[in-house]
C-alpha cells in the first residue's frame, strides 16, 4: 500500500519556479532513496510533505498522505499530521536540538503535543523507551543531558528518538548523515533501517551521495533541476537510461589518470611533531591545560608523489597542515622542508588549497588580486602574464580575473584557489578538503585537474579528506590517523584492500560502495 | 489651612548660618529658628531682635546690650549672655569658618556682665556694628546644640526645625513657646526645585503656595495674570555689574572700561534676560537706600560714544576677551545680551558658562577674567571697592581712605555723605558696568499674606505669614 | 530600501540646512532684538523668534551645523580609535593586548555615560569641543567591541590562512582583509552612534555643557525655551523635532543601509 | 556553575579596584574646591584654610584614597563635605527614589517591549509590524528630557492629573507611586523601543534557526515554537540589554530628575559635582559603577541559567 505518493507537484518560491511535476511515491516498510546535486530541490519537496514551506511558497499537484490531500489540509490538521503521521530527521544535528532543553523534554514534547492527555511522567517513560530504541541508553545518556553534551552522532539520534517516538507511518530524512563522520554515519544508516523494519515505516531518504543510498535503498529517484529525471529500483546502476544518471553515476567513481611518478627523494620530513594547544583557563590562578591535538608524527612525502591523510572529524588533519604551513607553532619535533626548516624561505615552496570555495576569498577583491597573493612571499607583485598563465592552467580564461568571486560557482571558486595555490610555482600543495565541499560531477573534473596539473609541473600533493573513495582515487600513499597519532602507513591499494590496523579496517568498513558497475 | 509650602531654588548644603555662605540657609533660618541680638525688618532697617535694648559708650567702642528675659532655646535651655559670648567668640574665633568672619574682625573683647547683659568691646568704633550683628552670620546659637547644629539646628525662633528630607525639603513647626508674638502658621515647609522649568509646574500645580525668588521672569507675566497668584517684586541687595578686570589689559584702561559701559543698554539687559525686572544701577548702590545718587546718565547708553572712546585708547578696531558666566539666568543670558552689544561696537567675547565652583576658582579667587556679570547681594557692600585684591582688582586710595574713615563715623549725614562720595568715585572711573539692581520676584498664592517683598537680607521670615481665609 | 530612502532624505535636509547656514540663514542669529522676542511662527519668521527675538528657523539651521559637527567629530574619535584596538585586540585574541584592551572596554562600559561627560566638562570646562571628548569616549568600546567581534569571525575565514600562507603579517592582513569585510558594519553602527551622539550632545546642551553662546545648539535651545514652553510653546517644539527628526532620519539610514549592505549584520544597539 | 560564579567574582574584584582608582583619579583633578564654594565671596583666606582642615582635605592624596577606599569596605562612605553628614546614610535615602524608579521604568520597558517585540516578530511584513516598528523609530530618537517636558506641560499643567514633581515619600505609597509614574515613563519610552527591536530581532534570529524547524516537524504549532523555544533562547541578547538598560536607567535618569525635581541619586551627584563635594561624587560614581559590574554579573549568572551550555563550562 502506498502510504505517499507525490503526483506532479510543481513548486514557486515568489513567482520562481522551483520544482516541476515531480512525482515520488513511498510505500509501507519500503526505503525511498531520493539522489540530486545540491540545489536540485530534494529538500524543498521533503518540506512540502509537512508542508513547512518558507513564505512565498505555492505548490500546484497533489501529495497523498494516508489517504489525504495535505495540500488541502487546513494548518491545525497539518500540525496533528506532523510528529504523529509523519517524522523527521535533518541534515545537521548540531543545531537540530533546542540548545537549552533536555534531550528527555525534547522527545517527550512530541508525546505531549499529541496526546496532551499524557501524564508527564509516563511521557518521560516513553521518552526514553524511544531514546533506546536509538541506541541512546537510559544508563549512559539520561533523559536530563543537554544536547551539548552529546557528540554530532548522538544527537542525530536524538533527533531521530524524536521522530519515532509515536511509531509514524512515513519518516522523512533529509541528508541524515552527511554532517557525520563515516563510521557515525554507518551507524546511523543502520538505526534507520532497523527502525524502517521494526516498524513497517516507510522511508524517504534524502542525500547526494550515490554510494549511501543505493546501499540502502529499495527504490532510488534522481532529481536534476526540480524534476525526478529517473526513478528505479536498487539495481537502478543497471537499468538505468538518463545520461545525467548515467553521468552521475560515472562521477561517483571516477577515476582520475595518473601518470606521474615520485622520485625517490623525500621533499618534506615530519618528525616527532607536538602541537599542544592551551584550553581556556578554568580557575582564575589554576595552571591552563593543554590539549595535544598533534602528538608524536612523523612522515615524510616523496617529491612529485601524492600522499593521502585520513582520519575522522577532529584528529587533528587541520592542525598538522597549519604546523606545516608553518602558520602555528610545534611544541616539539622538527618539519623540515626541502633539506630547510620550514619558515618564511620554506614557504615559498609550498601552498594550500581549503575546503570550503566559498569563504576562501576576500569578498571585496578581484580574481586577479586574490589570486596573485602569495606573491608578498616573493616580494614583488604578479605580472598580467603570470596571472593568466595561472588562470589558464586550472581552466579559466584571462578574463575572469577582472570579476569579483561572487561570480563564479563552486568549482570555479575551487579552480581560482588551486590557481592561487599554483601561481609561484610551489613544489607542494597541501590539499585540506579540498573537494569535500563540492558536488560530484565538479569533484570529479578538479580531481582530474589536480592529476593533470602534477603530470605537467611535477607537483607533489598532500591531500587531506575523511572521504575515502576520494582518497583513494588520487594518491599514491596514505596515513591513517587517529587522535593526533598516525596510527597506519603504507601504499594506498595495500591499505584498502588490507588494512592492518583495527582502527583503519573499523573506517573501510564503514565506508559505503557504489556496487561496479 | 495653617501649613505653608515655600518653593526655594536652592537647598542650603548644611543647616548652620555662622559657617556657610549660603544663601539658602538663611532663608529657611533667618528669624524663622535662629535670632540675632539684632534683625532686618522687612524696608530693611535694623531693629532689635533677641536685645531688648542696647547702649553705646561715649567713646563708641563699647556696646552694652541687655537681653530678653525668659527666651528659650527650642531644645528647652535658656538663652544667656554666655550663649552671645559664646557665639560671637566663636564667629571670630582664629579656626572660626564664619564665612563672613569680617563682620566680627572689630570686637576686642566679649564679656558676659550678668545672665541678661552682654558687653562687647571694640578696637575702634564703628558705624555699622549693629547693622553687622543683624546678619544671620551673627545669629546666637547654644553651646549644647552646636555639634548637631548643622543637621539639627537649635535657635530661639517663633519656628522649630523639624525635618530635612535631603535633596527634598525641610519642614518648620511652631515653636508654642515663643517668647515673642506666636507665628500664625502651625507648620511651614521649604521645597526645594532648580529646575526653573520645575518651578513654573510646582507653581502652576500648585504644589507649592508660594517661590521665593522666582527663577524665571519670563513666567511672572503669565502669574500675574492668573488670578490664583499674586507676584511681588521687590527689592533685593543685589547690584548686578558686569564685571572687569581692572589689572587686565586694556581694561587697565579707564578709557576702554568708559567705552564697554556706554556700550550697554542697560534697559535691553533688563527687559531680555529680566523680563522687565529690575532698576537701572550706574553705581554699586542699592536704589532704595536713603543714600543712593542716581549715576546711570554716566554711563548711558551711547555706542557712537563708546567706539569713539575705544579709538581714543588706540582700539579703534576692537579687541578681543573673556566673558566668564556663572549660573544664574541673570548671567548667563545678560551674557548673551552683552556679547551682543558690545560686538556692535567691536568687542568680541568668547564666553564660558561656568558653575558656582569654576566661577570662584577661576574668575574670583585666579582673577582669570577679562568680563563676568555677577550680583552682590551682601547688603551694604560698596566697601569691596577699598580692597585692592579683590577680584575686579580696583586700586584707587582716596577710596580707600574714604572708606576706612566711613568705618568709624558714627554721624549719620556725614556717613550719607561719604557713601555718595564713594558712589560718585566709581561710577566716574568705571570700575564696573553697573547693570542693574536685581528684583526680587517671589511668586505666591493670592490668599497667603505677610510674606516679605523686599529682600534686606536672604531671608524669608515667616513669623508673619498668614492665609487670609 | 524604502527607510533608507527616507532617513537619508531627512537626514540630507538638515545637512543641507546646516551647510546653507553658512553662506546663508534667513535672519542673522548674532544679532538680538528684544523687542521681537517671543513670536509665533508667521510668514516673517516661520518658526517665530526666541526670547531674544532672534529667528528660530535660523537658529536651527546654524544649530544643525553644531550638533551634526559635535556627533560626527564624535564618532571619528571612536571609530580612529576603537577600530584599530578591536582589530589589534582580534589579531592577538586571548593575549594580554586583547585582555587589556576588553578589560578596559568594559570598564569604560561600566561608567554612566552621562555622568561621566558631565564629570568631564566639569573638569575642562563646558565647550563643544569638551563635549565631543566626552561622547567620543564612549563611542571608542563600543566600535572596538564590534570590531573585535566581527574581526574573530573573520580570522577564521580561509582566506585569512590563505593570505598568512602568502606571508603576510597580522598588520597588513588586518588592513587588507578584516577591515574592508567590518566597513559595513561599521558604516551601520557608525549611523547609529552618529544620531546617539546627536541625542547625547542635545542632552549636554540641554544641562549646560555643550557648545557655549553665541553658538546656537539645539540641545541650549531647549534648555532656553523649557521655561517659555507654556508661554511660547513654539520656541520647545521646534528644536525639539530638529532632534527627533534628525536622530530618526539617521536611525532609519542606519537600518536601511543595513538591510541593503547586508541582511545578516548585527548591529548594537 | 559555582565554579563560573567564583572566577567571575575574582575579575569583579579586579574591575572593582580599577575602577575605584580611575574615579578618584578622575575626580580629584576637578578645579574647584569644595572649602571656598561654601564660604562663598566675601570669605577670607584664613576662613578657608580653617573649613579645608576641618574637611581633611588637607592630607595627601594616597592617605585619602586610603582611607575612602578602606572606608568603603566597612560601609563608611565618608562625611560630606557639603551636607556634612554620612555620605552613606545621604545615598540610602536617595537610592529610595532612583531604585523604585529605575525598577518601575525596567518594569514598563519590560512589560511594554515583550509583548510589542513578540508581536512583531510572529507577524512579520505585516501592518502591525510595520507600524509597531515605526514607533519604535520615533521613540529611540525622541529626547527623553524634552518628552519629559511635554508631558509635564500636558499631565500637569494643563490637565491637573499629576503633580509637576517632587516626591510626597514613601508614607503615602500611592502618591509616591503616582510622582514617579511621569518620569518613569519618559524613562522607559525610548528603553522600551530598543528593547522592543531587540526582542524581536532575536526572536526572528531564533525562528530562522533550525531546531525550530525541528519543533513545527514535532507538530508544534507557529505559537507554541514561539513560546516554548523561541523565547527562551532570544533571552540571551535580550537579557544584555536589559542588564545595560537597568544600569542605564539607575545612573540616566540625572536629566529627568532634574526635570521632575525628585530626590534621586542623579540630581545628588548633579548637584554634588557643582558644590565640589568630590567624596559624594566620588561615592555616588563608584556606588553606580558598582550597581553595572553586578548587574552585568546578574546577567551573566542569568545567562547559564538560560543557558545550559554556559554552565558546566567554567
Ligand atoms: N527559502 C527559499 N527561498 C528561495 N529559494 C529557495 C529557498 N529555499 C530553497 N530555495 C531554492 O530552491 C532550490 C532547491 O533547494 P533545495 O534546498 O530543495 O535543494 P537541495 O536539493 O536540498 O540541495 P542541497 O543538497 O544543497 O541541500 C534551490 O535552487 C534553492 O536556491
Ligand atoms: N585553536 C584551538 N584551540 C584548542 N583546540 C583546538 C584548536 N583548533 C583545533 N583544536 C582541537 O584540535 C583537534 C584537532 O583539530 P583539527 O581541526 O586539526 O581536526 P581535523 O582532523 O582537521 O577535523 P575536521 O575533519 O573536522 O576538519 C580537535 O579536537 C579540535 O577541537
Ligand atoms: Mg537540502
Ligand atoms: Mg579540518
Ligand atoms: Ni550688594
Amino acid at each position: 500500500m502506498t502510504l505517499l505518493s507525490i503526483e506532479n507537484l510543481s513548486l514557486s518560491i515568489h513567482g520562481l519556479p522551483i520544482l516541476r511535476d515531480v512525482s515520488l511515491s513511498v510505500g509501507r516498510g519500503e526505503i525511498l532513496g531520493v539522489i540530486g546535486e545540491s540545489g536540485s530541490g530534494k529538500s524543498l519537496t521533503a518540506f512540502s510533505v509537512l508542508q513547512l514551506l518558507p513564505s512565498g511558497t505555492t505548490c500546484q499537484g497533489r501529495i497523498n498522505l494516508l489517504g489525504e490531500d495535505v495540500l488541502t489540509k487546513p494548518e491545525p490538521a497539518l500540525c496533528a499530521m506532523r510528529g504523529r503521521d509523519v517524522g523527521m530527521v535533518f541534515q545537521e544535528p548540531m543545531t537540530a536540538l533546542n540548545p537549552v532543553q533536555t534531550i528527555g523534554a525534547q522527545v517527550a514534547e512530541t508525546i505531549l503535543i499529541h496526546e496532551p492527555n499524557t501524564p508527564k511522567p509516563e511521557a518521560m517513560k516513553r521518552a526514553a523507551h524511544a531514546l533506546t530504541r536509538c541506541e541512546l541508553p537510559q544508563d549512559k545518556f539520561p533523559l536530563s543531558r543537554y544536547p551539548h553534551e552529546m557528540s554530532g552522532g548522538q544527537r542525530q539520534r536524538v533527533v531521530i528518538a524524536m521522530a519515532i517516538a509515536l511509531q509514524p507511518k512515513l519518516l522523512i530524512a533529509d541528508e541524515p548523515t552527511t554532517a557525520l563522520d563515516v563510521t557515525t554515519q554507518a551507524e546511523i544508516l543502520d538505526l534507520l533501517a532497523r527502525l524502517v523494519r521494526e516498524d513497517d515505516m516507510g522511508l524517504m531518504l534524502i542525500s547526494h551521495d550515490l554510494a549511501v543510498v543505493t546501499d540502502m535503498a529499495d527504490r532510488i529517484a534522481i532529481m536534476k533541476d526540480g524534476a525526478v529525471v529517473e526513478e528505479g529500483g536498487a539495481d537502478l546502476h543497471r537499468t538505468m537510461t538518463h545520461p545525467y544518471t548515467k553521468a552521475l553515476f560515472a562521477a561517483s567513481s571516477h577515476q582520475p589518470d595518473r601518470t606521474a611518478t615520485p622520485e625517490d627523494t623525500p621533499l618534506l620530513e615530519v618528525n616527532d611533531a607536538i602541537r599542544d594547544y592551551t584550553l581556556p583557563r578554568t580557575s582564575l590562578f589554576g595552571s591552563a591545560d593543554t590539549f595535544r591535538a598533534v602528538d608524536n608524527v612523523s612522515f615524510h612525502i616523496k617529491r612529485g608523489e601524492s600522499l593521502g591523510l585520513v582520519g575522522e572529524s577532529g584528529c587533528g588533519k587541520s592542525t598538522l597542515t597549519r604546523a606545516i604551513l608553518g602558520l602555528e607553532p610545534l611544541q616539539g619535533g622538527t618539519i623540515v622542508l626541502d633539506g630547510q626548516p620550514v619558515g618564511p624561505d620554506a614557504r615559498r615552496k609550498m601552498q594550500v588549497v581549503f575546503q570550503d570555495p566559498y569563504g576562501s576569498f576576500n569578498p571585496r577583491h578581484k580574481v586577479a588580486r586574490l589570486v596573485s597573493e602569495p606573491f608578498h612571499l616573493l616580494g614583488r607583485k604578479a605580472t598580467d602574464a603570470e596571472i593568466d598563465e595561472a588562470l589558464i592552467s586550472v581552466g579559466l580564461t584571462p578574463a575572469d580575473k577582472t570579476k569579483y568571486i561572487h561570480e563564479f560557482s563552486g568549482g570555479q571558486r575551487q579552480r581560482i584557489a588551486i590557481a592561487r595555490a599554483l601561481i609561484i610555482k610551489p613544489e607542494l600543495i597541501v590539499l585540506d578538503e579540498a573537494v569535500s565541499a563540492l558536488d560530484v560531477s565538479i569533484r570529479a573534473q578538479i580531481l582530474d585537474l589536480l592529476a593533470d596539473l602534477s603530470d605537467r609541473f611535477g607537483l607533489t600533493y598532500l591531500f587531506i579528506s575523511h572521504d575515502l573513495s576520494v582518497v583513494r582515487a588520487i594518491t599514491d600513499r596514505c596515513l591513517v590517523m587517529q587522535s593526533g597519532k598516525i596510527v597506519e602507513e603504507g601504499p594506498t591499494e595495500r591499505l584498502f584492500t588490507a588494512p592492518a590496523h583495527p582502527y583503519t579496517q573499523t573506517l573501510i568498513a564503514a565506508a559505503p560502495t557504489l556496487p561496479d558497475l | 489651612k495653617t501649613d505653608v509650602t515655600i518653593g526655594l531654588q536652592l537647598e542650603p548644603p548644611h543647616l548652620d548660618p555662622t559657617s556657610a555662605a549660603a544663601g539658602a540657609i538663611d532663608q529657611v533660618l533667618y528669624s524663622n529658628v535662629f535670632e540675632g541680638l539684632m534683625r532686618f525688618a522687612s524696608d530693611g532697617s535694623v531693629i532689635n531682635g533677641l536685645a531688648e535694648e542696647w547702649d553705646i559708650s561715649e567713646d563708641g567702642k563699647t556696646y552694652t546690650f541687655k537681653l530678653h528675659g525668659g527666651v528659650k532655646f527650642h531644645d528647652g535651655t535658656d538663652l544667656d549672655s554666655a550663649d552671645v559670648k559664646f557665639s560671637l567668640d566663636r564667629a571670630r574665633a582664629e579656626d572660626s569658618v564664619n564665612a563672613q568672619k569680617a563682620l566680627f574682625a572689630n570686637i576686642a573683647r566679649v564679656e558676659a556682665v550678668d545672665p541678661l547683659t552682654v558687653k562687647v568691646t571694640l578696637t575702634a568704633p564703628q558705624g555699622n556694628f549693629l547693622f553687622n550683628m543683624a546678619w544671620g552670620d551673627a545669629v546666637i546659637v547654644a553651646p549644647e546644640s552646636i555639634d548637631d547644629i548643622k543637621i539639627k539646628p537649635i535657635g530661639t525662633g517663633a519656628f522649630k526645625f523639624d525635618d530635612w528630607k535631603q535633596g527634598d525639603s525641610i519642614t518648620l513647626v511652631k515653636n508654642a513657646s515663643y517668647w515673642g508674638d506666636a507665628a500664625k502658621l502651625d507648620k511651614a515647609t521649604f521645597k526645594f526645585i532648580s529646575e526653573p522649568t520645575a518651578a513654573f509646574g510646582a507653581m502652576m500645580a500648585e504644589d507649592v503656595d508660594a517661590f521665593y525668588s522666582y527663577p524665571a521672569p519670563e513666567n511672572l507675566a503669565q502669574f500675574e495674570a492668573d488670578p490664583r497668584f499674586t507676584v511681588l517684586a521687590g527689592n533685593t541687595e543685589g547690584e548686578t555689574i558686569l564685571a572687569m578686570n581692572n589689572k587686565q589689559a586694556p581694561f587697565d584702561n579707564k578709557l576702554v572700561r568708559e567705552a564697554v559701559s556706554h556700550a550697554i543698554d542697560r534697559q535691553a539687559i533688563i527687559d531680555g534676560a529680566m523680563f522687565g525686572y529690575g532698576t537701572p544701577i550706574g553705581s554699586h548702590f542699592a536704589p532704595h537706600n536713603p543714600a543712593y545718587i542716581d549715576l546711570t546718565g554716566n554711563s548711558d547708553y551711547d555706542p557712537e560714544k563708546a567706539k569713539a572712546l575705544l579709538a581714543e585708547a588706540g582700539m579703534a578696531d576692537g579687541f578681543k576677551t573673556t566673558l566668564k558666566l556663572p549660573p544664574p539666568s541673570y548671567a548667563r543670558r545678560g551674557g548673551e545680551i552683552i556679547a551682543a552689544q558690545l560686538r556692535a561696537v567691536g568687542i568680541e567675547t568668547e564666553i564660558s558658562n561656568l558653575e558656582w565652583a569654576q566661577w570662584l576658582e577661576q574668575a574670583f579667587r585666579g582673577k582669570d577674567f577679562g568680563l563676568t556679570i555677577v550680583s552682590h547681594t551682601e547688603p551694604m557692600d560698596i566697601g569691596i571697592y577699598a580692597r585692592p585684591d579683590y577680584y575686579f582688582q580696583y586700586d584707587n586710595a582716596d577710596l580707600q581712605k574714604l572708606m576706612a574713615d566711613f568705618d568709624v563715623e558714627a554721624d549719620g549725614a556725614k556717613r550719607t555723605e561719604m557713601l555718595q562720595q564713594a558712589q560718585t568715585i566709581i561710577s566716574e572711573d568705571y570700575v564696573n558696568a553697573y547693570l542693574f539692581q536685581l528684583a526680587l520676584t517671589t511668586v505666591v498664592n493670592a490668599k497667603l499674606q505677610g510674606i516679605w517683598a523686599d529682600a534686606p537680607t536672604q531671608a524669608i521670615d515667616l513669623t508673619a505669614v498668614s492665609w487670609s481665609e | 530600501m524604502r527607510s533608507l530612502i527616507f532617513g537619508l532624505a531627512l537626514t540630507a535636509m538638515f545637512a543641507l540646512g546646516a551647510l546653507v547656514s553658512f553662506v546663508w540663514t534667513p535672519y542673522d542669529v548674532t544679532v538680538l532684538e528684544i523687542a521681537n522676542k517671543l513670536k509665533p511662527p508667521t510668514a516673517d519668521h516661520w518658526f517665530g523668534t526666541d526670547h531674544f527675538g532672534r529667528d528660530i528657523f535660523s537658529m536651527i539651521m546654524v544649530g544643525a551645523r553644531t550638533s551634526i559637527a559635535v556627533a560626527v567629530v564624535a564618532v571619528v574619535i571612536g571609530m580612529g580609535l576603537g577600530v584599530p584596538l578591536g582589530l589589534a585586540a582580534a589579531a592577538r585574541k586571548g593575549s594580554l593586548l586583547d585582555e587589556v584592551i576588553m578589560r578596559g572596554n568594559d570598564l569604560i562600559f561600566a561608567f554612566p555615560s552621562l555622568l561621566i561627560a558631565i564629570l568631564i566638562t566639569a573638569i575642562f570646562g563646558p565647550s563643544a569641543v569638551n563635549a565631543i571628548i566626552a561622547i567620543g569616549i564612549f563611542n571608542i568600546p563600543v566600535f572596538a567591541r564590534l570590531t573585535r567581534g566581527a574581526a574573530l569571525s573573520l580570522w577564521t575565514r580561509d582566506y585569512v590562512l590563505a593570505a598568512r600562507v602568502a606571508g603576510k603579517g597580522a598588520t597588513r592582513i588586518s588592513v587588507e582583509h578584516i577591515l574592508p569585510n567590518v566597513a559595513n558594519l561599521l558604516i551601520v553602527q557608525g549611523t547609529i552612534q552618529f544620531s546617539l551622539g546627536i541625542l547625547a550632545e542635545a542632552a549636554l546642551s540641554y544641562v549646560g555643557l555643550g557648545a557655549q553662546p553665541p553658538t546656537p545648539s539645539w540641545g541650549r535651545m531647549l534648555a532656553d525655551a523649557q521655561t517659555l514652553i507654556a508661554l511660547a510653546p513654539h520656541v520647545a517644539l521646534f528644536p525639539g523635532f530638529a532632534i527627533l527628526f534628525t536622530v530618526l532620519g539617521l536611525n532609519l539610514a542606519g537600518d536601511g543601509l543595513r538591510d541593503v549592505l547586508d541582511p545578516k549584520l548585527r548591529v548594537q544597539r | 556553575m559555582l565554579r563560573y560564579a567564583i572566577k567571575r567574582v575574582g575579575s569583579l574584584a579586579i574591575s572593582l579596584i580599577v575602577a575605584s582608582l580611575v574615579i578618584f583619579a578622575c575626580i580629584e583633578v576637578i578645579p574647584g574646591d569644595p572649602a571656598s564654594f561654601m564660604l562663598g565671596i566675601n570669605a577670607q583666606p584664613d576662613t578657608v584654610a580653617a573649613l579645608r582642615e576641618e574637611l581633611g582635605l588637607n592630607a595627601s592624596l594616597g592617605a585619602r584614597y586610603l582611607s575612602w577606599v578602606t572606608g568603603m569596605l566597612s560601609g563608611d562612605f565618608g562625611t560630606s563635605y557639603t551636607y556634612r553628614s554620612p555620605v552613606a546614610e545621604i545615598i540610602g535615602d536617595r537610592l529610595w527614589i532612583s531604585l523604585p524608579l529605575a525598577l518601575i521604568a525596567l518594569g514598563l520597558t519590560v512589560l511594554i517591549a515583550f509583548p510589542v517585540g513578540i508581536l512583531a516578530a510572529t507577524k512579520r511584513g505585516s501592518w502591525a509590524d510595520m507600524s509597531v516598528m515605526g514607533a519604535t523609530q520615533l521613540g529611540i530618537a525622541i529626547p527623553n528630557f524634552w518628552f519629559a517636558m511635554l508631558m509635564v506641560l500636558l499631565f500637569a499643567i494643563n490637565l491637573r492629573w499629576f503633580s509637576a514633581g517632587g516626591f510626597p515619600g514613601w508614607e503615602n505609597p500611592l502618591a509616591a507611586l503616582k510622582a514617579l509614574t511621569l518620569p518613569a515613563i519618559a524613562l522607559a519610552l525610548p528603553q522600551a523601543s530598543i528593547l522592543a527591536r531587540v526582542m524581536r530581532s532575536a526572536l526572528l534570529d531564533t525562528l530562522s534557526e533550525d531546531y525550530i524547524r525541528t519543533c513545527r516537524a514535532k507538530g508544534l504549532t507557529q505559537r507554541q515554537a514561539l513560546w516554548r523555544h523561541a523565547l527562551r533562547n532570544a533571552m540571551i541578547p535580550v537579557l544584555t540589554i536589559i542588564g545595560l538598560q537597568f544600569s542605564f536607567l539607575l545612573a540616566g535618569a540625572i536629566i529627568i530628575e532634574n526635570v521632575f525635581y525628585l530626590p534621586g541619586l542623579g540630581r545628588l551627584v548633579f548637584q554634588a559635582i557643582s558644590q565640589r563635594d568630590l567624596i559624594m561624587v566620588e561615592s555616588v560614581v563608584f556606588l553606580l559603577v558598582f550597581a553595572v559590574i553586578m548587574v552585568n554579573f546578574a546577567v551573566d549568572l542569568a545567562y547559564a541559567w538560560v543557558d545550559p551550555r554556559l554552565r558546566g563550562r567554567a
